[in-house]
């Protein structure tokens, strides 16, 4: 009897609250293309951006273009969002995966269901996915990064970096990358290290890690970060030692990096806009949806996007931004 | 039922004819559990109507479940006799971990074919969640280290342990047998995980109902000192206990395994506090001897249910996090107040019974 | 000048109607023995007087002020001061800082003074006589010295009221010489006290007034003079004990069921000795401490002896857990049913069966589960357990009812030997009679039965011999002519 | 419990470890045995990372240990109170960037750019949103660690729902904010750089010197070691639990609170999704310390025993040469050898006792 009443009084009180609730989602979006970017994880300043990019493109394409993630980074809680979004038939996902190799099975099933499939930051993915969207090629990318770095500690010196986790694959192909690439090109330069330090993408873990690593060579003259909070905590660093001889470069936002850039704590940030990758897959997502062809030299409307080339199912661009002093306030995000 | 004494107990109050014939605040937590499901599906079905409520969407909604749902078990095993198990995922992981490891292995492949080395990777996983449990249940017996510091240490060791044998990265690549089994459906439509999970949350519920086992994790729960003096097998039930919850959690990192085709240390990490949380709310009693193993299952459908329904409307995470903590807070006030009607309730009677006239029939007594 | 007055208290819990509606007066400089058997509701009343609880009717008037309920902080700054039969100490912390703990707590808020804490603490130990190390963890002493330190907490105070809830159960009576010494100044100083006991020979020197509660109900007050211990237990149990006993009749020629010999263990007791036949009642007389439940854990392997050996029906014992000693036949109904016996929330019927599960086991470890329905039911009508169905709850019978069902839960297990801690603790008489009734029955179906108890009439009724324990020590045996209450209580009088 | 009652008065006190460690450690509080196998721990470490590399024992490590410990040491410190009176708080990290999100809008609203204005809103804040805690868990008497779960949820839910935050990253934080983080109180050159004492061990010691007044010299904080030893007692003894559990769990949020701002200002970002998740790891250390789980025990000394022992493992990575990986195995053996060997000496002493409610 107790469940009969508890129901009859909870049963009115959602009444009015799903009447509100349906005011507030607004009213179904009909025939428009529902194409929903998964990021990695909610709350994140990289993805509000990215955020914008995709809605940007919804208003400009007539899409119902949105984007969703978990609260944590757990690779379980993305793949159970983007099996919801298989469930509720989406036309496109647009995928951001936090561990694209827990997310692959779950990216087929939505290809089975007919569901076109975008990745952004997952090579290994291309394949699996109908496209994986990536804003340059990541060896371009990580040599950028050892030239930066090479040309801030003039030709030579050590140095040491670090990366958000040696599995992380983007990362190390950077990393990797850029090694191969200063070797050859800058054979004064040395890479004090054995492998780089891991921030599990963690601002208090990669300060300590970089305080420690400054104090253990204090003859360092350079210092990489693969990772956003690599970079900046490694220009927190250098400038709580004043040590304004150590560069630091990499990847970075002008939002977070852009006040050490601005007092000489970093030479230079590098990194790709969010919302226009988000934007540019959300478009590869559209046309593939429209039938129309993908092919390289189509223009994806975004900076950096207007001549992709195609290799093996990676729509590349070329939209690197290289963040100075001088051009970061240019950059919102 | 004796209508008789329940009858002259309600005339004080008129909410009390609300309640159930008999008062426990096991029969009223559950009311309102399944009062809770009711009006939270309600709500999804006002708010999205067929947007939730379509054959793709449930099906999905079970398919999510699986390895929540183990997990959510092996908690409220553990909640029975009073613990509380933190180093469910972690156990998961290094399971799931050596798992990959022997289904993608060249030698072991070599050696026994790619059928018998999923047969043993399944076993060596078994193996590893029945260690860890019995690792964590000896301690807990042996040393009398609280289950929460034990499991709390535990955790660290074995996330650890996965953590240094891989070196943090993920084990991919497994054998598309694997896969396919475990994420096969049943008649094309049910997911075989799904079964799976239904098969043992019914196998386990009944045995723990039904077992000298389960009786005398129940009574531990209820009063130990009491089920030392009667002599019941305490060590081993507490041991055999963590046992299954490292069993369970293994079956978990099996599922996982096969769901993303992967495994690393921290895949799952977030469904260990929610594992708690469907546990409490399913009505096992974190003091221990109280709840409903099958209660478990509902539980965590509801939460998944929540979950699916937020990612469809696409609504913040977050809020649904906020949601959960405060149905948890209401759900356990609520129970706060049952026990006080319970034990009121009781007093009256058994003032009422010791005032009745003595018995004076009586079988003589027997060997 | 009247200090306290109860007007008309009542209690009820789950299981008993504690108190009902109880008188009663006391004036300063007055000694007041509050007497009545386990469970008539003493600590009860003086719990709802100090705050402890709250009493569901009635008034507590304090020099004229009444009050509904007492709040313990308010007791306190009324100057009510109580020892509890638990002590209520706090293991964690220092003996100093247990001692002083009230006045930290209102004196000392804002700065804590350890050396005056000490100072208190000492001061305190001195008024007292005794000598406790003030910084050693009051946990890590033994449990007179927690006692001391209770006591000593209680004189810390601007007591107007100290009321002592069994306070020399576990003092040697060295100390009991000096705490009655204690009492005696504390009253011509004008404090008014309160001694709660059920065990009052060594009180009548120093008694103004006894009060007599039965079954939560005031019986009557009475001057030591016109009180002799008989009258005491009559009026204490209602049972007009006749000097009448009922022998069980067993054979004194049987092998006997068991025998224990020079069985000891260090700090507990020593030297053991004694047997079993089938069919004989052992009874044990002595004070709490004195080794009595300790013999009784040793037997039922919760409390492995150092020396000595056990032997049962002609082969050696020692059991290392309950489990090998329930199932060599030995059971125990401890004294302390709630938290040793009873599952208090599982139903009659699941209380019963939890110690035959075991036994009713198939295959793969699973039960029948009609078992427990039918062998709660049986045994439900064999001990006649007043409950409307075995489903209920078993913290919703009475007192005399849960130890009713504790009975049945070990004599489902068919036992060899029943070992009864103070069976009757805290139960109606009626029930009481019941137990008695049932214990009898047990003996003349061959088993043996080692009763333990405080209650004298209970032993002389049921017990073919009784051993007074002294101090870990068995001291005297009593039978036949010698066991009667007289001799009995005597020798108890020497013992303490 | 009656059979505890047994002729015992002439046993010997059980020989305890009165030595200096105990002595230093408070009075016979904690577990001085687990302390000195800690600091035995401890030492051995240090020796070890030293033998690697000598240029270790130097001002400059420690002054690098202090920085980096200061944050999780000061919500330690509130971790130890709560856990003292027998309870547990899984809360406090989301309470910490709650507060600190919070203070730092408000500083920036407000345009009142004083740390020391932050610092109160943070601290106020904290104490409110523990102050909930303790009052939810007092009046229905809730168990402690399912109840700040599932405020866990909710603090996080208000903050990224309700105030809709977003991080506040370095150019847009208070400058107050902004270089509370690198100021020193001292510095001196070394090698090519500075070494310098971060302004950390301001509240660091403010926290630890409070935190050890409250327990030790207050009556609430001794009304806190009383319920967490015997709940029942204190209660008779007249102590408001009410009162003590809004105190502790204030104190304990008001803590987080600072903990909070001095973590943004280390790191120089306000991220609403960080922090949570390393509850297990505060409590670790403070269990490492000697905190009893079941309450009545834990000292200051015993939290900065088991946040140094953390903190160095965590620190000393690229210094010795190893990955990270095996980080938490070792403190989680740590834990349970630890814990291990406190637990089994009482189970055995309670089993002697023939007190068998906690065994």
């Amino acid at each position: 009897m107790i469940t009969r009443r508890t129901v009859l009084v909870g049963g009115a009180g959602m009444l009015a609250l799903g009447a509100a609730s349906r005011a507030a989602f607004g009213a179904e979006s009909g025939k428009k293309l529902e194409i929903v970017m998964c990021a990695k994880q909610e709350g994140i300043s990289w993805f509000d951006d990215m955020r914008k990019g995709v809605e940007q493109f919804g208003a400009d394409f007539g899409a119902n273009a949105y984007q969703i993630a978990p609260e944590t980074g757990d690779p379980a809680k993305q793949a159970q969002m983007v099996e919801s979004l298989i469930a509720k038939r989406v036309d496109a996902i647009l995928v951001v995966p936090n561990d694209p190799q827990s997310i692959k099975p779950i990216l087929e099933k939505a290809r089975k269901a007919g569901i076109i499939v975008i990745s952004h930051e997952a090579q290994s993915l291309a394949g699996v996915s109908n496209y994986d969207v990536e804003a340059f090629k990541n060896e371009d990318f990580g040599a950028l990064m050892f030239d930066n770095l090479a040309k801030a500690m003039g030709g030579e010196g050590k140095y040491a970096g670090i990366v958000g986790a040696l599995t992380m694959e983007t990362h190390m192909q950077w990393f990797k990358a850029g090694l191969e690439h200063a070797k050859k090109t800058y054979p004064k330069l040395e890479f004090v290290l054995s492998e780089p330090l891991e921030d599990n993408n963690d601002e208090k873990t990669a300060l300590d890690k970089v305080n420690e690593t400054l104090k253990k060579y204090p003859d360092l003259k350079g210092f990489f970060g693969c990772s956003v909070s690599g970079s900046s905590m490694a220009a927190l660093a250098v400038e709580k030692l004043r040590r304004k001889d150590i560069k630091v470069v990499g990847l970075g936002l002008p939002s977070i990096n852009g006040v050490y850039l601005e007092e000489g704590y970093q030479a230079e940030a590098q990194c790709w806009r969010p919302a226009d990758a988000g934007y540019a897959a959300a478009y590869v997502a559209y046309k593939a949806l429209k039938g129309e062809p993908i092919e390289a030299g189509i223009d994806l409307k975004r900076p950096g996007y207007d001549k992709v080339t195609i290799e093996n199912g990676v729509v590349y661009g070329s939209a690197t931004l290289v963040l100075t002093k001088d051009n970061y306030q240019d950059y919102k995000f | 039922m004796n209508d008789a004494h329940t009858k002259s107990s309600t005339q004080g109050a008129s909410w009390r004819r609300l309640l159930p014939a008999r008062l426990d605040e096991e029969g009223l937590s559950q009311s309102v559990l399944y009062a809770m499901i009711a009006s939270v599906l309600a709500l999804i079905f006002l708010c999205l109507g067929t947007a939730f409520f379509n054959p793709t969407n449930l099906v999905s909604v079970l398919q999510q479940t699986p390895e929540f749902a183990l997990l959510s078990l092996a908690m409220g095993l553990s909640m029975v006799s009073g613990g509380i198990d933190l180093s469910i995922i972690a156990v998961a992981n290094l399971a799931g971990i050596l798992a990959a490891r022997l289904m993608t292995a060249e030698p072991v492949l070599a050696a026994l074919g790619p059928e018998a080395a999923i047969l043993l990777a399944c076993l060596a996983a078994l193996a590893v969640g029945i260690g860890a449990g019995l690792l964590n249940g000896i301690v807990i017996v042996r040393f009398g280290i609280p289950p929460l510091l034990t499991t709390l240490g535990s955790m660290m060791v074995f996330a650890g342990l996965g953590t240094g044998l891989t070196g943090g990265a993920g084990i991919t690549g497994m054998p598309a047998a694997y896969v396919n089994v475990v994420s096969a459906n049943v008649f094309g439509v049910i997911p075989a995980s799904f079964c799976l999970v239904l098969v043992i949350f019914v196998a386990v519920s009944a045995f723990v109902n039904n077992s000298v086992f389960g009786k005398s994790l129940f009574l531990y729960g209820e009063n130990k000192v009491a089920a030392l003096f009667g002599g019941l097998r305490i060590d081993s039930t507490i041991i055999v206990s963590y046992t299954v919850c490292g069993a369970l959690a293994s079956l978990a990192g099996l599922v996982m395994l096969a769901r993303f085709n992967s495994m690393k240390v921290g895949f799952g990490d977030a469904f260990q506090l929610e594992a708690i949380l469907v546990a409490v709310l399913a009505g096992m009693d974190p003091d221990g001897g109280r709840g409903r193993l099958l209660n478990i299952l509902p539980t965590v459908l509801l939460l998944q249910c929540v979950e699916n329904a937020f990612t469809i409307a696409s609504l913040s995470p977050f809020a649904k996090k906020m949601i959960w903590g405060a149905l948890l807070l209401g759900f356990m006030a609520l129970n706060f107040f049952f026990r006080r009607i319970v034990v009121r309730h009781l007093t009256a009677l058994a003032v009422k019974r010791q005032q009745a006239p003595l018995g004076t029939t009586g079988i003589p007594l027997g060997g | 000048m009247e200090l306290l007055r109860l007007e008309g208290l009542s209690k009820r819990y789950i299981g008993t109607q504690a108190l009902d509606a109880v008188d009663l007066t006391i004036e300063a400089g007055q000694v007041l023995c509050l007497a009545g058997a386990n469970g008539s509701g003493k600590s009860t009343l003086m719990k709802c007087v100090a705050g402890g609880e709250a009493p569901d009717s009635g008034r507590i008037i304090w020099q004229g002020q009444a009050f509904d309920r007492l709040t313990p902080a308010q007791s306190m700054a009324l100057g009510i001061e109580i020892i509890y039969q638990d002590l209520s100490i706090f293991p964690d912390l220092t003996v100093a800082e247990n001692i002083a703990f009230h006045i930290i707590q209102s004196r000392h808020r804002g700065w804590v003074d350890w050396p005056e804490v000490d100072r208190i603490a000492a001061a305190a130990l001195g008024e007292l006589g005794a000598d406790l190390p003030l910084h050693a963890r009051l946990g890590d002493l033994p449990i007179g010295a927690r006692q001391t330190a209770a006591i000593a907490c209680a004189l810390t105070q601007d007591c107007r009221l100290l009321v002592m809830d069994e306070p020399t159960t576990a003092l040697p009576s060295r100390d009991v010489a000096e705490l009655l010494t204690m009492v005696r100044r504390l009253k011509s100083k004008g404090m008014a006290i309160i001694f709660i006991s059920h065990k009052l020979d060594e009180l009548f020197e120093i008694a103004d007034r006894f009060y007599v509660l039965r079954d939560g109900r005031r019986i009557g007050e009475y001057a030591p003079t016109e009180l002799t211990t008989t009258k005491l237990s009559y009026l204490m149990t209602g049972i007009e004990f006749k000097g009448e006993k009922a022998p069980q009749a067993f054979d004194r020629n049987a092998a006997p069921l068991l025998v224990v010999d020079g069985l000891g263990r260090r700090d507990q007791y020593r030297d053991v000795s004694f047997s079993l036949r089938p069919g004989e009642i052992v009874g044990f007389a002595g004070l709490t401490g004195s080794g009595r439940t300790e013999i009784a854990l040793t037997l039922f392997g919760l409390n492995p002896a150092d020396a000595g050996k056990v032997t049962l029906a002609g082969r050696e014992l020692s059991p290392r857990s309950p489990r090998e000693a329930i199932a060599n036949g030995i059971v125990l109904v401890s004294e302390d049913r709630h938290s040793q016996g009873l599952f208090a929330r599982k139903a009659i019927m699941a209380n019963i069966a939890s110690t035959t599960f075991e036994a009713s086991r198939r295959r793969f470890g699973l039960l029948s589960p009609a078992s427990e329905r039918s062998i709660g039911d049986a045994w439900i009508a064999k001990v006649r357990v007043k409950t409307p169905s075995g489903e209920e709850p078993v913290q919703s019978l009475s007192g005399g009812n849960q130890q009713k069902v504790v009975l049945a839960k070990w004599l489902a297990t068919d036992p060899k030997i029943l070992i009864l801690d103070n069976p009757t603790v805290g139960i109606d008489v009626g029930s009481k009679m019941e137990i008695h009734d049932i214990v009898r029955q047990l003996a003349r179906q061959g088993r043996g039965v080692i009763m333990i108890s405080d209650d004298l009439e209970e032993l002389v009724m049921s017990c073919n011999r009784v051993f007074m324990m002294q101090a870990g020590a068995l001291v005297s045996e009593f039978r036949d002519d010698t066991l009667t209450v007289e001799q009995l209580s005597n020798g108890l009088r020497q013992a303490s | 419990m009656k059979p505890q009652g047994n002729g015992k008065t002439s046993e010997a006190v059980e020989t305890r470890d009165t030595g200096l460690l105990a002595r230093l450690f408070g009075r016979g509080i904690g577990n001085p045995g687990g302390l000195s196998l800690l600091a035995f721990l401890i030492v051995v470490y240090v020796i070890m990372v030293a033998l690697r590399s000598p240029d270790f024992l130097s001002l400059a490590s420690l002054f690098d240990l202090i920085r980096s410990g200061a944050a999780w040491t000061v919500v330690a410190l509130g971790v130890l109170v709560v856990m003292v009176s027998g309870g547990i708080d899984v809360s406090f990290l989301a309470n910490a960037i709650l507060s600190a999100y919070v203070a730092t809008v408000i500083t920036k609203w407000t345009g009142l750019d004083s740390l020391a204005f932050a610092l109160v809103v943070a601290m106020a804040l904290g104490a409110c949103v523990g102050a909930i805690n303790g009052l939810i868990i007092s009046l229905f008497s809730l168990p402690t660690l399912i109840t700040t779960l599932a405020m866990q949820g909710v603090i996080q839910g208000v903050l990224m729902v309700f105030l809709d935050a977003r991080p506040i990253t370095a150019g847009r934080m208070p400058v107050s904010l902004r270089y509370f983080g690198t100021d020193v109180l001292f510095e001196f050159p070394d090698g090519p750089g500075f070494v310098g004492l971060s302004v950390f061990v301001v509240p660091l010691v403010v926290a630890v010197v409070a935190t050890w007044y409250l327990l030790n010299r207050t009556a609430i904080g001794r009304a806190t070691y009383a319920i967490g030893s015997n709940r029942l007692a204190a209660l008779r003894c007249g102590v408001n639990l009410l009162k003590v559990n809004l105190v502790i769990y204030a104190y304990a949020g008001a803590l987080a609170g600072l903990m909070g701002v001095m973590m943004v200002s280390d790191i120089r970002l306000v991220d609403p999704v960080t922090l949570v998740g390393n509850e297990l790891f505060v409590l670790a250390a403070v269990v490492i310390g000697g905190a009893k789980l079941s309450g009545g025990a834990g000292s200051v000394s015993g939290v900065l025993f088991g946040m140094t022992l953390v903190t160095l493992l965590n620190n000393t990575l690229v210094t010795i040469g190893l990955s990270a990986s095996w980080n938490r195995f070792f403190i989680g053996c740590a834990l349970v050898l630890i814990a291990s060997i406190s637990h089994y000496r009482a189970k055995m002493r309670n089993l002697r006792q023939l007190n068998f409610e906690n065994i």
